[in-house]
């Protein structure tokens, strides 16, 4: 044992001699041929003590990190290549693997690593995955072997095993084949496609499996013909890690934290609307077009059509029309004016004739709602186009009420509408069909102005507080919008860096 | 009551709840996760495909049963669709056997020469509606509908190629771009900044929409009943 | 103010007149053969095109054809001149379908690209090897999800029934991660969709072809990136055709939907915009002299 | 659903029928000139009907033009149908059989049976649980499967409806104004600044002042003072501008719909030469 030791420090001692080994060797290779080319610049020499290996974190355990300073004088044409070996002592055996590596700053990337590090500026890194270099075998090819192994694995039973043989050595073209033989030919691929799935299964377990081992690590940097490594006291450091699987992905903190945050505050205005739900909202200014709108359909004597649209009863469009539906048929009903609703969907036309009611009750007069002002009219776009307009242009109605969800037949009833001469108010959700109600309607509700307006009739708490909540998060987008852009136009002029700032508001998956 | 609301409200719950969890984890289980999640809910969804074709069915019946006005009409609803059915599932490779390429079925013919002239048709009548409306009734009736009118023409004119035409007629060689950089323009800056603001003034809708949903204040997806 | 009879009786002549007037604008330049064949094609369309002709020979490209019959007029052409570039840089299409009424439009859009590039490009196609047409599944934004996490899960066999898992075409698939650039041709909101649930997770670059409705609805995503290129309807359609034939001037024929289409959708535009300006017109100058209220 | 001129009188209907007789006679001998359906056989012949009845249809589906028609209801109520059976075949195909069929009774061997019966039976299951809607009775046990999509539709969509929509934008819209300056040349009022930095900035603060201009004119929570009613104006008039985009592209997109009409009827139908 003594002599045993006495014999590695002999050792030791003697590569102390020749030290440093690794740079030595290559840098005397120009000495001995002097005669060819100058004396390149030395390699850099890397800190061993900022090398390091570790899992990189917020990934799925598929890739593990090495680091080492940036040289301070990174002379041109020179790389870095990174050993890996699955113990300490394969260095040197063919169980080692060596990979070129392409470093980058760890602050470039802000996936992994924080920007906010000074140290991270000067720090290389480069991401490898064991499972690339040291790769499992490839499953085989579905062969007369691999049928063989799959029969004694017991995958295939003996007679599955002959017929697949004897399928896979047929080499009858396509259209001779009897109707029974091109079953089995199907049958065949489809056994050939379930054995590479389970295959493809395999091979990701056990890539898996050969990520999360423990691996050795060491680095040199060379310029094609020369190596030197990152070493102590002559020796090339080695470090360790393996890959593991992380359970949170840090670099989502941003998304995570405006998702709850916006997720409490609507929450919560949701809660005070329970409680209070005479809760501010501005009065929408298309709302006192109703009144007027039946008003003067009193005052004409004509009726007054609400025309739904081609929503369901699920859609926020759809239930907004509704109350503001209410909110017709209740002032028409204190005006006695009739109101002839346009439905396309069964389900809305229901909900419709009990809300139509219900304001003929409230005014006091039951007795003058009759259901059939509340009627599925057609059960298509276009038919429901053509009823539509059909009784536009025979009842004339004063007043026409278009709100809800719209699809291309927006512009042909709006028209229609519009033709007749009665005052025309929209309200919708469909972006693409504003713009022709904007064009043919006196008045239109915008988007959320629908639900606004909703929201300010019906007085329910779940409409009223996540609008409130949604303006609070609009007030916030407005406010990161301007003075963001102020901010980074002025340091911009100045000179000054807030990256930092910009990766607050950066999306990363 | 408890079958019947609670426990699908919990299940709105805990599937939301997982949904949302499993985009912050990196690990392999998350993604196994759903894949599997996913996976299944393909199955469902073809079930799903079902359900929209048999409520059609289902109403165009009722129309034929009630004699509701135009319902002899429904039947050609039930005739298109079961010579399709017929078509498809019986006649030429059944139903258990795909088409080679380039082969051509009487299924596939029905599809070509009824369902897509049709279904192309059927929209392109609003190129003539759009137009007469254009002369009838959209008007400038205030500022607003002035600058939209407006806009909207310079994006017609340039976004067709014989604006380039006119450009050359009015301003020269050089100027067989001004129409179209007019409407570029117009795109990329007003378009673009409306159209911003309303994107994030519907996903915050949306988002607002999907937490009432997963804490069960917004319940009408569930129907009626009880 | 009720209109009288005799207004309504006028204005119903007008509308069929101008009925008229759109159909001849349509139909004339077709029957004179009158086609514009020069013009700038736009920069968004440009930037897919780039896009598409600087990726290496036999990279993998999705290409989600999301739409019916009811937008092939729009998109089709669209469909027709991404897959011939496809073929003519030789790299493989990967064509599906998020629509069950669109499978079989998908399949002839697929067709007929093959076809008219085997006689451009002077080389056989074959389906699962130079291309593939994996059909539909359904599920939704669950299948682009699925997707995601293993593509060949997702579609088990391509629309003739072939399995996929050793298809040569989808070697090296093994989910939407591997790609590096999807195409989506569509007429509905599945544009967001595959920016939501796909691009945005799974890092590939994404291209759209929209209906011309939906154009200006992508200017955000334009400008934040999360789009590299559009084709914005009949027009953007043309643009392809005309980039994709300057490459072989005078090899391929020129008879693109896209581009045959422009001389008439020039014609009708012409129309439209003399008739609101005729009829705002003649509005302000009735509303000046006090003959018509605002 | 009454006619919307059902007291057309009968002279109008006797033109109308006999002008339709006149038309009808028309597009059979336009078809068979340019078709020539009965000099052909197979495929070929297959295809010449199949161009005859697709312009019939189309021309039909115009007819909605003049006015609304019994024709146009039956095309219309025909193309409903097809499109329901077209859509139940590929659902059977594309989907079940593909997802449940083929898997299961289809299986190559007992190991893939066992694995596919794991993994499915579950789905399938709510699968058939989501048809319960059908039933009045029983369409409550819809609601477990039903509860479960949109769940998890809901929560993932809150995760990615912020990072795609609100981030991402918000990301792309606090780019500071001079990034356009910088890149552009510095000689004020000189073409090429005016070009290349003065109206890339222009631009950029329209892009500012618009979106937030939008964002205020959906802003609910308080009453708007002269300030807030400028902000809303402004807001309203970048809103007025987009629309008119999308009204122009839409314009477009519908023209453009007929001209693919148009196309099909002039080169397959009549078969001009293009």
């Amino acid at each position: 044992m003594i002599a045993h030791g006495a014999i590695t420090s002999g050792l030791l001692a003697a590569l102390a001699f020749l030290a440093p080994p690794t740079a030595a060797a290559p840098a005397s290779r120009p000495a001995t041929a002097p005669t060819t080319s100058t004396a390149p610049a030395p390699l850099p020499l890397l800190d061993p003590n900022r090398f390091a290996a570790y899992d990189r974190p917020s990934d799925d355990g598929s890739a593990v990190i090495v680091e080492w300073a940036k040289p301070l004088h990174e002379p041109e044409g020179i790389s870095y290549v990174v050993e890996i070996a699955p113990s300490p002592d394969a260095f040197g055996t063919d169980r080692a693997k060596t990979v070129p590596v392409r470093p980058a700053l760890k602050a470039t990337n802000p996936k992994f690593f924080s920007a906010l590090s000074a140290s991270n500026r000067e720090l290389y890194y480069a991401a490898v995955t064991p499972a690339a270099v040291f790769p499992p075998p490839a499953p085989g090819k579905f062969t007369a072997e691999r049928i063989d192994k799959l029969l004694a694995a017991r995958r295939l039973n003996a007679k599955q095993a002959a017929r697949a043989k004897e399928l896979l050595a047929s080499k009858k073209p396509e259209a001779e084949l009897s109707s029974r033989e091109k079953r089995q030919r199907r049958w065949l691929g489809r056994l050939q496609a379930y054995i590479s799935k389970s295959d493809a299964r395999t091979l990701k377990a056990r890539q898996r499996e050969i990520n999360g081992r423990t691996y050795y690590f060491r680095l040199a940097v060379t310029d094609g013909g020369r190596k030197a490594y990152v070493a102590r006291g002559g020796t090339p450091v080695t470090v360790s890690a393996g890959g593991r699987a992380n359970w949170i992905k840090h670099f989502r903190w941003n998304n995570l934290v405006f998702a709850l945050t916006f997720s409490a505050v609507v929450m919560a205005f949701i809660h005070i609307a329970r409680r209070n739900p005479n809760l501010f909202i501005r009065k929408i200014a298309g709302l006192e077009a109703v009144d007027e709108a039946i008003g003067r359909a009193t005052e004409m004597g004509r009726p007054v059509f609400f025309v739904h649209g081609l929503g369901s009863m699920q859609e926020l469009a759809t239930i907004a029309a509704v109350n503001v539906l209410a909110r017709v048929a209740r002032r028409a009903a204190d005006y006695d004016t009739r109101v002839r609703v346009m439905n396309y969907e069964p389900i809305v036309t229901a909900v419709s004739q009990e809300v139509v009611q219900q304001a003929y009750t409230e005014a006091g007069r039951p007795d003058a709602f009759d259901p059939d002002d509340v009627s599925l009219v057609a059960t298509t776009q276009f038919s429901y186009v053509a009823a539509v307009s059909g009784r536009m242009i025979r009842e004339q109605p004063a007043a026409v009420f278009m709100v809800g969800r719209f699809f291309a037949e927006s512009l042909l009833l709006a028209e229609t509408g519009a033709s007749t001469g009665a005052i025309q108010v929209a309200g919708t959700d469909s972006y693409t069909q504003l713009p022709f109600f904007i064009t043919t309607c006196d008045y239109t509700l915008i988007g959320e102005e629908l639900y606004a307006a909703s929201a300010y009739l019906s007085r329910e708490p779940r409409m009223l507080g996540s609008l409130r909540g949604q303006d609070v998060g609009k007030a916030f987008l407005m406010i990161v919008i301007v003075v963001g852009a102020l901010l980074l136009t002025l340091a911009g002029f100045f000179d000054v860096d807030l990256t930092l700032f910009r990766d607050l508001f950066k999306p990363l998956s | 009551m408890w079958y019947k609301r609670t426990i699908p409200l919990l299940i709105v719950f805990v599937a939301g709840l997982l949904g949302f969890a499993h985009e912050y984890v990196p690990h392999p289980i998350a993604g196994r996760f759903r894949e599997e999640v996913t996976t299944a809910f393909r199955i469902i969804g073809g079930f799903a495909l079902f359900i929209g074709a048999y409520s059609l069915l289902h109403m165009h019946l009722t129309r034929i049963r009630r004699r509701q006005p135009g319902w002899a009409y429904s039947g050609f609803v039930f005739l298109g669709a079961s010579v399709m059915i017929f078509l498809g599932m019986v006649l030429g490779t059944g139903p258990l056997v795909d088409p080679a390429p380039g082969e051509l079925t009487a299924f596939q013919w029905g599809y070509d020469n009824v369902l897509v002239p049709c279904n192309a048709t059927i929209f392109s009548l609003l190129a003539f509606f759009m137009a007469s409306a254009a002369f009838r009734t959209f008007r400038v009736r205030n500022f607003s509908a002035a600058l939209l009118l407006g806009a909207a023409v310079v994006v017609m004119f340039g976004r067709v190629p014989i604006s380039e035409l006119f450009g050359e007629l009015l301003f020269g060689a050089d100027g067989r771009q001004v129409f179209p950089k007019a409407s570029q323009i117009l795109m990329d800056y007003p378009n673009l900044a409306a159209k911003r603001g309303i994107l994030l003034g519907v996903s915050l809708g949306a988002i607002a929409q999907s937490l009432r949903v997963l804490f069960g204040i917004e319940r009408s997806y569930m129907g009626g009943g009880d | 103010m009720a209109i009288p009879q005799a207004e309504l009786r006028r204005l119903a002549i007008a509308k069929h007149v101008i009925f008229v007037l759109v159909a001849a604008a349509v139909i004339v330049p077709f029957v004179a053969k009158v086609y514009q064949r020069d013009f700038k094609p736009t920069s968004y369309a440009e930037d897919l095109f780039q896009k598409v002709h600087n990726l290496d020979a036999n990279t993998r490209v999705l290409i989600s054809l999301d739409f019916d019959p009811g937008s092939e007029a729009e998109l089709l052409p669209m469909g027709v001149a991404i897959l011939r570039h496809c073929f003519q840089q030789r790299l493989i299409p990967v064509v599906m379908t998020n629509y069950p009424s669109g499978v079989d439009l998908a399949r002839t859009i697929v067709e007929e690209a093959v076809a008219k590039s085997e006689v451009d490009y002077g080389r056989k196609l074959t389906s699962g090897r130079d291309y593939a047409y994996l059909g539909f599944r359904p599920g939704g934004v669950n299948l682009v999800l699925n997707m995601g996490e293993n593509l060949k899960g997702a579609f088990q066999t391509d629309y003739y029934g072939k399995p996929t898992e050793d298809m040569p075409a989808l070697v090296g698939v093994q989910s939407l991660k591997d790609l590096k650039l999807v195409i989506d041709i569509t007429s509905s909101a599945w544009v967001e969709l595959w920016i939501v649930y796909g691009a945005d997770r799974f890092g590939f670059e994404y291209g759209a072809g929209v209906t011309a409705v939906m154009g200006p609805d992508m200017y955000p995503f334009l400008q934040s990136g999360q789009v590299i290129g559009l084709l914005d309807g009949l027009r953007g359609a043309a643009d392809y055709e005309l980039l994709l034939q300057r490459t072989e001037v005078g090899k391929l024929d020129k008879t693109g939907r896209g581009i045959l289409g422009m001389t008439a959708q020039s014609a009708a535009h012409v129309l439209v915009i003399v008739l609101v300006l005729a009829a705002n017109a003649r509005f302000i100058f009735r509303r000046a002299t006090g003959r018509e209220k605002g | 659903m009454p006619e919307p001129d059902d007291n057309a009188s009968s002279v109008r209907r006797a033109v109308e029928i006999g002008v339709f007789t006149v038309l009808l006679a028309v597009f059979l001998g336009v078809s068979y000139y340019c078709q020539d359906p009965f000099g052909l056989t197979g495929e070929a012949l297959a295809h010449s009907i199949g161009v005859i009845v697709a312009a019939g249809l189309t021309l039909v589906m115009y007819s909605f033009l003049y006015r609304d028609n019994p024709l146009f209801k039956i095309a219309e109520n025909l193309y409903v149908g097809v499109a329901l059976g077209y859509g139940a075949v590929m659902t059977w195909r594309m989907a079940l059989r593909e997802e449940v069929y083929k898997p299961i009774f289809m299986a190559p061997t007992t190991e893939a049976l066992g694995e596919a019966l794991v993994w499915r039976t579950v789905p399938i299951l709510l699968g058939i649980l989501l048809t319960m809607r059908i039933s009045r009775k029983y369409s409550w046990l819809s609601r477990y499967s039903y509860c479960l999509l949109v769940g998890w539709g809901a929560g993932v969509g809150i995760s990615v409806y912020t990072h795609s929509y609100v981030l991402q934008q918000l990301n792309a819209a606090i780019a500071p104004l001079q990034d356009a300056v910088t890149q552009g040349t510095w000689e004020p009022l000189s073409g090429a600044w005016f070009l290349g930095a003065f109206f890339p900035m222009l631009g950029s603060l329209a892009v500012l002042v618009g979106t937030v201009a939008v964002l205020f004119y959906f802003f609910f929570s308080v009453e708007h003072g002269t300030a807030g009613r400028t902000v809303s104006k402004v807001g309203i008039w970048f809103l007025m501008i987009s629309f008119g985009a999308s009204f122009g592209n839409t314009v477009m997109a519908r023209l453009s719909l007929l001209i693919g009409r148009v196309q099909f009827l002039l080169f397959q139908w009549i078969q001009m030469d293009q």
